[in-house]
């Protein structure tokens, strides 16, 4: 009993026996697997073997071929060069983009709103907080696509048309053609404007490091805001009048059919847009305000007990420990929102979906195009839950 | 000085006033929460001001300005173009339309019928107070689809001799598991053993007849191939041995009870295929909130087990089922509904051997409980990951086998905890279901948009009009699932603290 | 500590112990990943012992006595209960749970069932025994506890000691040989302790075969035949009560009861 | 074999057009009527001389192929667009032309358009995945003319989308335009441009690889043709069966039982014109000059009349 | 209870205690809606004394102290803390704040923070403090509680008993005049009562002025000059330590000692 064993670093491998065969976990767990694979594999070869016959039977071609051959269709959004000579394949990429456009658009406009209700949910003001609610209670209990199909065909398409128009002096046109806004096009010499705005920004990191630097060391804080405003807004602004206004504006005009000129946001983008952000926003406001309340009373309480006002309080206890709970749902509504804006093909908006269905029916194929979608919406999916997995890995709360 | 009040002893007990005035009552209230600072003073009038224009805007488009009666668009245009408040005499004529679809008038009564029995027994289950849950729960779950399903159609199923020989094998199966399990029969009876043999061997024959198509028999009414009435014949066989085991050893009663499953299938296989003189009605003419609803219910119903089992998959510790499950469940969580339904649509029907064809609503059906399955399987997964470690060893050290301890301990502990996320996963494959137009279904909101382009009824404001009916509808049932869902979860949590 | 003065007036020792062996660990080796959890075990029980095991936090007892009914696998070394070797095999592992009775610190009562649905459940769907018979067993080990008005309620709806009692009658409603006990009483207040203690030293009274890993020497000293210690997956030393207590050999049972003795 | 899998199950099932006024469309108490779906009707006359049994699946332009292919439906009777890629890659069959068609341009008379070609700028509604979607793209890059598409994926929505302003012009099947201003709120307000862009010969379609099934399909709209050119209508076909006329008694089935070659009874064309009667009746019925569709003959008139509708001979 | 006879023996009450005052409450009175919690609550703490508060569960000891620095509002009467009287005043509750520091029952540290940020953090953003300086100082307060290494950590790495001393420590980085204790140890396991314990009986020696809800009768005993024992939102009793425990006067004192020592 006296004499210490060493530890032995490492358990002993190797097999143990077991009475009957069927009673040892090990060969039990190997056998289901096995089994189930198996299973798996005899189904898979079933439905392919099903599949391949009834495309023969049905004398169907198959495979991607058809990609590179003409699409003979328009498209009525084009963000990249897009004709109806042109191949299904790059068709088919427009549709990404057109999705990734709403997306992108949709997101950012989703969390704003979203972040003002969420927060408006545990405002201190009685009325604030009714109308977050009713915002909330609203928009998660109705289909998404009947809000797109709402704006879509219940506002927007009852909008006036673009002829017998006003003209406003702003040259904004809401119309049921969508919205008509002047364009800015910029004559070469702009870009010395633009590097102005480059140079500005850059000065306000700088100047924001020093900023911080100086706190540290003798724990002084200036306000950065003015100088701030004054590099970004300021410098440029000063750039464009010295170089001559180097731009000229496109002002919308009524022509025949149409609102000519000036740059087009058509309805069909309106609604979809509007609809999958407000639809969103509605859920992002819940998580925000869950995220806020997950972080514990005592954590509040104790910064003010240190003596830190409320504003210091939220921003250096409440909102990095509330966005830790905040990140990983919103990233999957953004992925929610990214995947309902397929709902475009309801109103016609050219995205993945909309013209991969115009495709599946010009080509006739189905599977094909079934299977260029699941992939597109897969790799834009894992992409994000890649990320997100690293992002909490990083993120996570060191436990013991 | 300190010894003032270094020593004191209270004499008197003071009483417990109320509060003073001021920050209390109903001045107080209002001061709190609405001008309680200068900001909070000015937000509160902007909102005020908001919410004022929002109510009688609304109240001028729902009221004021609407029209309630009318036969065609005369009654809702108005003068000189322009846009007039709601045109409720839309949804009056439509009305019919909405709820039903194009199911044929005089036969609206069994749909009425459906509605009122599933609203009986789902009152039954979903009100705490009611007695007899578990039999409720069987009428709901096993009897309701299955009364349903004929009445909605007019039922006279055609059973193939397969599709007989599956469900009792089926029956088979859970009636010779049923004997086993008890104590006074052991499983290495001589009869039991053959019993079970049979079932395989049954089963075997099944799988066998997907390849090998062999000579075509009729027996009892039903078309058979070879195999499949071997399987048949196998699992009444097998059935035939448990209950004679069954009869053997335990009272009447008891064997009764044993037999159920087969006394289920019997019953099944008769309901489904019997002529109760129901007009036949082909779901290509369901339609409506009624459409909404079977779509909704039979993804939800057949969404929840599977989504069980995907959910323990995940947790496995086997690999190759980790492994199944994670891509299984990934794959239909990173696609788009639509998306579904158009494989569903599409590519569904190219899967199936020749001949096989299955329904269009069947194959929405099918698209949406497997994506649905799929989000189910996350939220129940939180739950079982939510139940402490405790829990599992306790179940173990009483020796409890692995199902047991899901079925009685874990599963039951893990779907109450993740009811909210369970709900949720309804809500949002109830507002799903809207999809379903896509692949030509015409469910409450496809009648709607159906409706609004009807040119009787074309006018600026029927779409309007149409679209806010029918959100409202979903807004009703989606509000009133998520407030039951708050409820039920004070309800549990409160009972068990104390 | 008060339970010691009590109870040491009328000490369980006195009941004789068989010379069946009940639980016999030879050389067990344990590994949790890398790190060396149990070393070269060899431990006898005989049938009716009474034994304590006690030592520093981390030293390996919860997992020694977690693998006699293999919630943990032990990777080298044979154990041996009640007759039974266990090994990978399924049955045998069901086996000897059947016939070993275990009771946490944390209680791991089922939430969701009634009192007296957590005693019958194993019986029940383990033991196969009509709904009745199981009842009535379960009343039986309820009354035992003292606690048989309660058995319509929620675990929740009880005190952490009446919890800590159905633990027990739950898992003497199996009819168990061996009961092991893991720090039972160490999750509860103080004025609960007592009651649970109270139903340890009657079950060991009536001759339960016991292993207890408990830091109350109270109990120790007037129930245990044998109180073992462990420290760093050994055991250092192990001896009578009496004797353990008053003139503890090795120096670091020396230095652990110092701490827990003051 | 899809015929017997037609007669064993006891309705034809026939895939039609979501709802498209005289050519398939549902009246008030929920019954099919239209020009297909009187084809429907006659193939189920042939083959069970009843042409109440069948069971319509509206289709809208996406589901319609798979369909077919998916053995959904036995027939395709939902003005279809030959063409030579369906015919091939789709694995269809088209058994004939039941309306000869060609795409055209509707648009609001307060634009003051009088032609085609003054469309340039204008907005376009068109259904998606249809010929017409591909027709118009040609047609406007050929004449050098822009416009802005709008694409909607179900007719009805397209329609409603013209009607409300979204677009200046809407563009289908001449019949289509037709049978759309009857949908319009106010249909005096729109005017069908006299350009016809393209062929559009529309026609019921079954499965490749089913020559009997086709057979029965294609002869039966010939029978169509052939009773109208010979004078057989629904109401003397009675009368019609004592009729001396040599090509008459074939086409009834008095000389020579030409049903059973085909699979069917020797009454066959005796079932079909008692159910629905002839090509020209079936067309005054559902969308000629009578109906408000008010469609005249045209090219759609038997060949006899210069039209191009041609029964081939039944002997 | 180990602490009562180790420290009795370097009694912290022989330090005098200045006649300045620290706090003072005034008829101080709080409701929580309806319910009247704090009922004329009279109390003077001299600079330098140490208090400790008892009472039953929610006699309102909590309360109380929390109303020091404004956690809680009062509705009627006067709290002055160091000569500041607490109002709405937004400036005057920061200055208050400043000068008291608290230490919870649930530690409160920010867990996204290591331990030193934690320390530090209130010096650089209140204090404005150069974060080198604020380092130094936490690091001598961290060396103080006996944790220095652990000062990159996180909190969620370190036992209870560390987390409460870093609490202590990181309340004293703001170099308070008074602190406020809401039973610090009592969600603490009982080996790492003592180590915070000793913490605060150092702070005491040096004659920080403290106010201290806890049940620690020991601590009590040989720490505080005075006891006062709170019931149903009122002051019922206060003594010295020695004959509050020895010699309690009010019924209900004599209840609640006699429920708290056996
Ligand atoms: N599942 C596990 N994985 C890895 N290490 C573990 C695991 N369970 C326990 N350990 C480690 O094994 C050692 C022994 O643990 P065990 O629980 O047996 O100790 P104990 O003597 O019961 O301590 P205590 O008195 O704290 O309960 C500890 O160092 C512990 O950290
Ligand atoms: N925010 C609050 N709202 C309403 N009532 C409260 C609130 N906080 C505390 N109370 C009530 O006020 C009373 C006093 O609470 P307090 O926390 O001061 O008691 P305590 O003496 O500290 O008790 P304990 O020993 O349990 O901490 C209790 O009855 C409690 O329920
Ligand atoms: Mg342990
Ligand atoms: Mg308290």
């Amino acid at each position: 009993m006296s004499a210490e064993i060493e530890a032995r670093s490492g358990p002993p491998r190797g097999a143990r026996t077991s009475s009957s065969l069927l009673n040892d976990p090990t060969f039990r767990s190997i056998a289901i697997q096995v089994s189930l694979i198996l299973a798996l594999v005899l189904f898979a070869w079933w439905l392919i073997d099903n599949t391949a016959r009834n495309l023969a039977a049905a004398n169907i071609a198959s495979g991607f071929g058809f990609l590179w051959s003409r699409a003979g269709f328009d498209i009525a959004q084009t963000p990249i060069e897009y004709s109806s000579s042109e191949t299904y394949g790059r068709a088919i990429f427009v549709g990404i983009v057109n999705t990734l456009i709403v997306a992108g658009a949709g997101i950012v406009f989703a969390t704003i709103v979203g972040f003002i209700v969420g927060i408006g949910r545990l405002s201190q003001n009685f009325l604030i907080r009714l109308l977050s609610t009713v915002y909330v209670e609203t928009f998660r209990n109705i289909p998404t696509l009947l809000v797109i199909l709402f704006w879509y065909f219940g506002v927007l398409s009852v909008l006036d048309g673009p002829r017998g128009l006003e003209e406003n002096a702003f040259g904004f046109y809401l119309t049921n053609r969508g919205l008509q806004t002047p364009l800015v096009l910029f004559d070469p010499l702009a870009w010395l404007t633009f590097a102005a705005f480059v140079i500005g920004v850059l000065a306000v990191v700088v100047l924001a490091r020093q900023n911080k630097k100086r706190q540290l060391a003798t724990g002084e804080r200036r306000p950065i805001l003015w100088p701030a405003l004054g590099l970004i807004i300021g410098l440029p602004l000063i750039t464009f009048l010295v170089t001559g206004i180097p731009a000229t504006i496109d002002y919308p005009t009524p022509s025949r059919f149409n609102l000519q000129g000036g740059f087009q946001i058509r309805p069909e983008f309106i609604a979809l847009f509007l609809a999958l952000s407000i639809y969103t926003a509605a859920f992002i406001a819940e998580i925000v305000r869950a995220g806020i309340l997950s972080v514990a009373k005592g954590q509040t309480e104790a910064a003010s007990a240190l003596g830190l006002r409320r504003g210091l309080t939220l921003r250096l206890v409440v909102v990095p420990q509330a966005f830790r709970v905040i990140i990983p749902p919103l990233t999957s509504q953004y992925l929610n929102l990214t995947k309902n804006s397929s709902l475009g093909l309801a109103i016609g908006y050219p995205e993945l979906v909309a013209i991969g269905s115009t495709v599946l029916n010009q080509s006739g194929q189905s599977i094909e195009v079934v299977m260029i979608w699941m992939t597109v919406y897969l790799t834009i999916s894992l992409t994000v839950s890649v990320f997100m997995n690293w992002f909490n890995a990083k993120m996570a709360l060191v436990e013991r | 000085m300190q010894e003032q009040v270094a020593r004191f002893v209270a004499t008197d007990e003071k009483p417990a006033l109320p509060p003073p005035p001021g920050d209390h009552g109903f001045f107080g209230t209002v001061r709190k929460n609405l001008f309680a600072t200068p900001i909070d003073s000015v937000l509160s009038i902007i909102a005020g001001i908001f919410i004022a224009w929002g109510v009688w805007n609304i109240l001028e488009w729902a009221i004021f300005d609407a029209v309630f009666t009318g036969s065609d668009r005369e009654a809702c245009l108005v003068e000189g173009g322009g846009h007039g408040g709601a045109c409720w005499a839309f949804i009056n004529a439509k009305f019919g339309q909405f709820i039903y679809g194009v199911y044929p008038i005089a036969e609206r009564w069994r749909v009425n019928l459906s509605f009122a029995l599933l609203a009986i027994l789902a009152a039954g289950i979903l009100i705490p107070k009611v007695p007899y849950k578990a039999i409720n729960a069987v009428l709901l779950f096993a009897v309701f689809p299955v009364v349903t399903l004929v009445l909605l159609t007019g039922g006279r199923f055609a059973f193939s001799g397969g599709e007989l020989a599956l469900v009792f094998l089926i029956a088979g199966a859970l009636t010779v598991s049923g004997v086993a399990a008890r104590p006074d029969v052991t499983s290495s009876r001589i009869e039991m053993r053959i019993a079970v043999w049979l079932l395989v061997a049954g089963a075997a024959a099944m799988l066998l007849s997907n390849v090998v198509s062999a000579g075509s028999v009729t027996f009892l009414d039903f078309r058979f191939s070879i195999l499949t009435l071997v399987a048949f014949l196998a699992s009444l066989a097998a059935v035939a041995l448990a209950a004679y085991m069954a009869i053997t050893v335990s009272a009447a009663t008891e064997w009764f009870k044993l037999l159920t499953p087969v006394i289920a299938a019997i019953l099944f296989v008769w309901v489904m295929t019997a002529n109760f003189g129901l007009r036949p009605v082909p779901t290509n003419l369901w339609g409506g909130l009624m459409l909404t609803l079977v779509v909704a219910l039979s993804g939800i119903a057949a969404s929840l087990p599977l989504g069980i089992l995907l959910a323990l998959g995940r947790r496995s510790d086997m690999p190759a089922v980790k492994l199944i499950c994670v891509v299984f469940i990934e794959f239909w969580r990173g696609v788009p509904l639509i998306t579904v339904l158009f494989m569903a649509n599409f590519m569904l029907p190219l899967f199936m051997p020749e001949g096989v064809s299955f329904n269009q609503l069947l194959r929405a059906v099918v698209g949406v409980a497997l994506f649905a399955a799929a989000y189910m399987a996350e939220v129940i997964r939180g739950g079982l990951q939510a139940i402490p470690k405790g829990q599992y060893e306790g179940a173990d050290a009483m020796a409890l086998t692995y199902w047991q301890k899901m079925r009685l301990v874990i599963l039951p502990q893990a779907l109450k905890l993740v009811i909210p996320g369970i709900v949720n996963t309804f809500i949002g494959l109830f507002k799903d279901t809207s999809l379903v137009y896509i692949i030509g279904l015409a469910d409450l909101l496809g009648t709607v948009r159906r409706g609004f382009n009807d040119p009787t009824w074309i006018t600026p404001s029927t779409p309007a009009t149409g679209l806010i009916f029918a959100a409202f509808v979903f807004w009703l049932f989606c509000f009133s699932m998520s407030r039951y869902s708050i409820f039920m979860e004070r309800r549990l949590d409160t009972g068990h603290k104390r | 500590m008060s339970l010691a003065t009590e109870t040491d007036t009328a000490p369980a020792k006195r009941m004789e112990v068989s010379d069946e062996v009940a639980v016999q660990m030879i050389d067990v080796n344990k590994w949790y990943g890398e790190f060396h959890v149990l070393r070269d075990i060899n431990l006898t029980v005989y049938k009716g012992e009474r034994i304590v095991v006690c030592g520093p936090s981390g030293s390996g007892k919860s997992t020694m006595i977690r693998c006699i009914n293999r919630l943990e696998e032990h990777q080298r070394g044979q154990i041996i209960v009640d007759g039974t070797e266990l090994t990978g095999d399924l049955k045998k592992i069901d086996e000897v749970r059947r016939e070993v009775g275990m009771v946490f610190q944390h209680f791991n009562l089922f939430p969701h069932l009634t009192i007296l649905e957590n005693c019958t459940l194993a019986p029940i769907w383990v033991r196969k025994m009509p709904k009745k018979k199981a009842e009535e067993i379960a009343m039986h080990y309820l009354t035992r506890v003292k606690i048989p008005d309660q058995a319509h309620k929620y675990p929740g709806q009880l005190s952490g000691g009446q919890q800590q009692r159905v633990a027990i009658a739950r898992s003497l409603c199996m009819n168990p040989r061996i009961m092991l006990f893991d720090e039972p009483t160490s999750a509860l207040d103080p004025e609960m302790i007592k009651e649970v203690l109270d139903v340890m030293v009657g079950l060991a009274e009536e001759g339960m075969t016991m292993l207890c890993v408990t830091h109350e020497m109270g109990f120790a000293r007037s129930v245990a035949n044998r109180v073992i210690f462990m420290d760093r997956g050994q055991i250092v030393e192990q001896n009578e009560p009496q004797a353990f207590f008053d003139n503890p050999q090795h120096e670091r049972t020396k230095l652990f009861l110092s701490q827990i003795l003051h | 074999q899809t015929l017997d899998t037609v007669k064993e199950r006891g309705t034809l099932r026939c895939g039609v057009n979501t709802g498209l006024p005289g050519f398939a469309s549902q009246n008030d108490q929920g019954e099919w009527q239209g020009l297909d779906v009187d084809y429907c009707k006659a193939i189920a006359a042939a083959v069970f001389g009843d042409v109440s049994k069948v069971q319509y699946s509206p289709l809208s332009a996406v589901q319609r192929f798979p369909a077919l292919q998916n053995n959904e439906i036995d027939v395709l009777a939902r003005n279809t667009t030959w063409t030579m890629d369906r015919d091939t890659t789709l694995g269809l069959a088209f058994a004939g032309v039941n309306y000869y068609d060609g795409q055209g341009f509707m648009v609001k008379n307060d634009l003051g358009v009088t032609s085609a070609l003054e469309l340039s700028g204008a907005t376009v509604c068109v259904q998606s995945g249809t010929t017409t979607e591909l027709n118009l793209a040609d047609y406007f890059a050929t004449n050098n003319m822009d416009y802005n598409p709008v694409v909607i994926e179900s007719q009805s929505d397209v329609n409603s989308a013209y009607d409300s302003g979204r677009c200046d012009v809407l563009t289908t099947d001449a019949s289509g335009l037709a049978a759309s201003r009857l949908e319009m709120a106010n249909p005096d307000n729109h005017t069908i441009l006299p350009e016809i862009i393209s062929k559009e010969p529309l026609g019921p379609a079954v499965r490749q690889g089913d020559d009997q099934w086709f057979n029965v399909v294609k002869w039966t709209h010939y029978a169509l043709l052939n009773a109208e050119e010979l004078g057989v209508t629904q109401e003397n076909v009675e009368d019609m069966l004592k009729s001396e006329n040599p090509e008459i008694r074939r086409l009834l089935g008095q000389d020579k039982n030409y049903g059973e070659a085909i699979g069917l009874d020797q009454d066959w064309v005796v079932n079909i014109i008692k159910g629905v009667g002839n090509y020209g009746e079936i067309f005054e019925r559902n969308i000629g000059v009578n109906t408000p569709l008010k469609i005249q003959r045209g090219q759609n008139a038997l060949w006899t009349d210069g039209g191009l509708q041609y029964g081939m001979p039944i002997r």
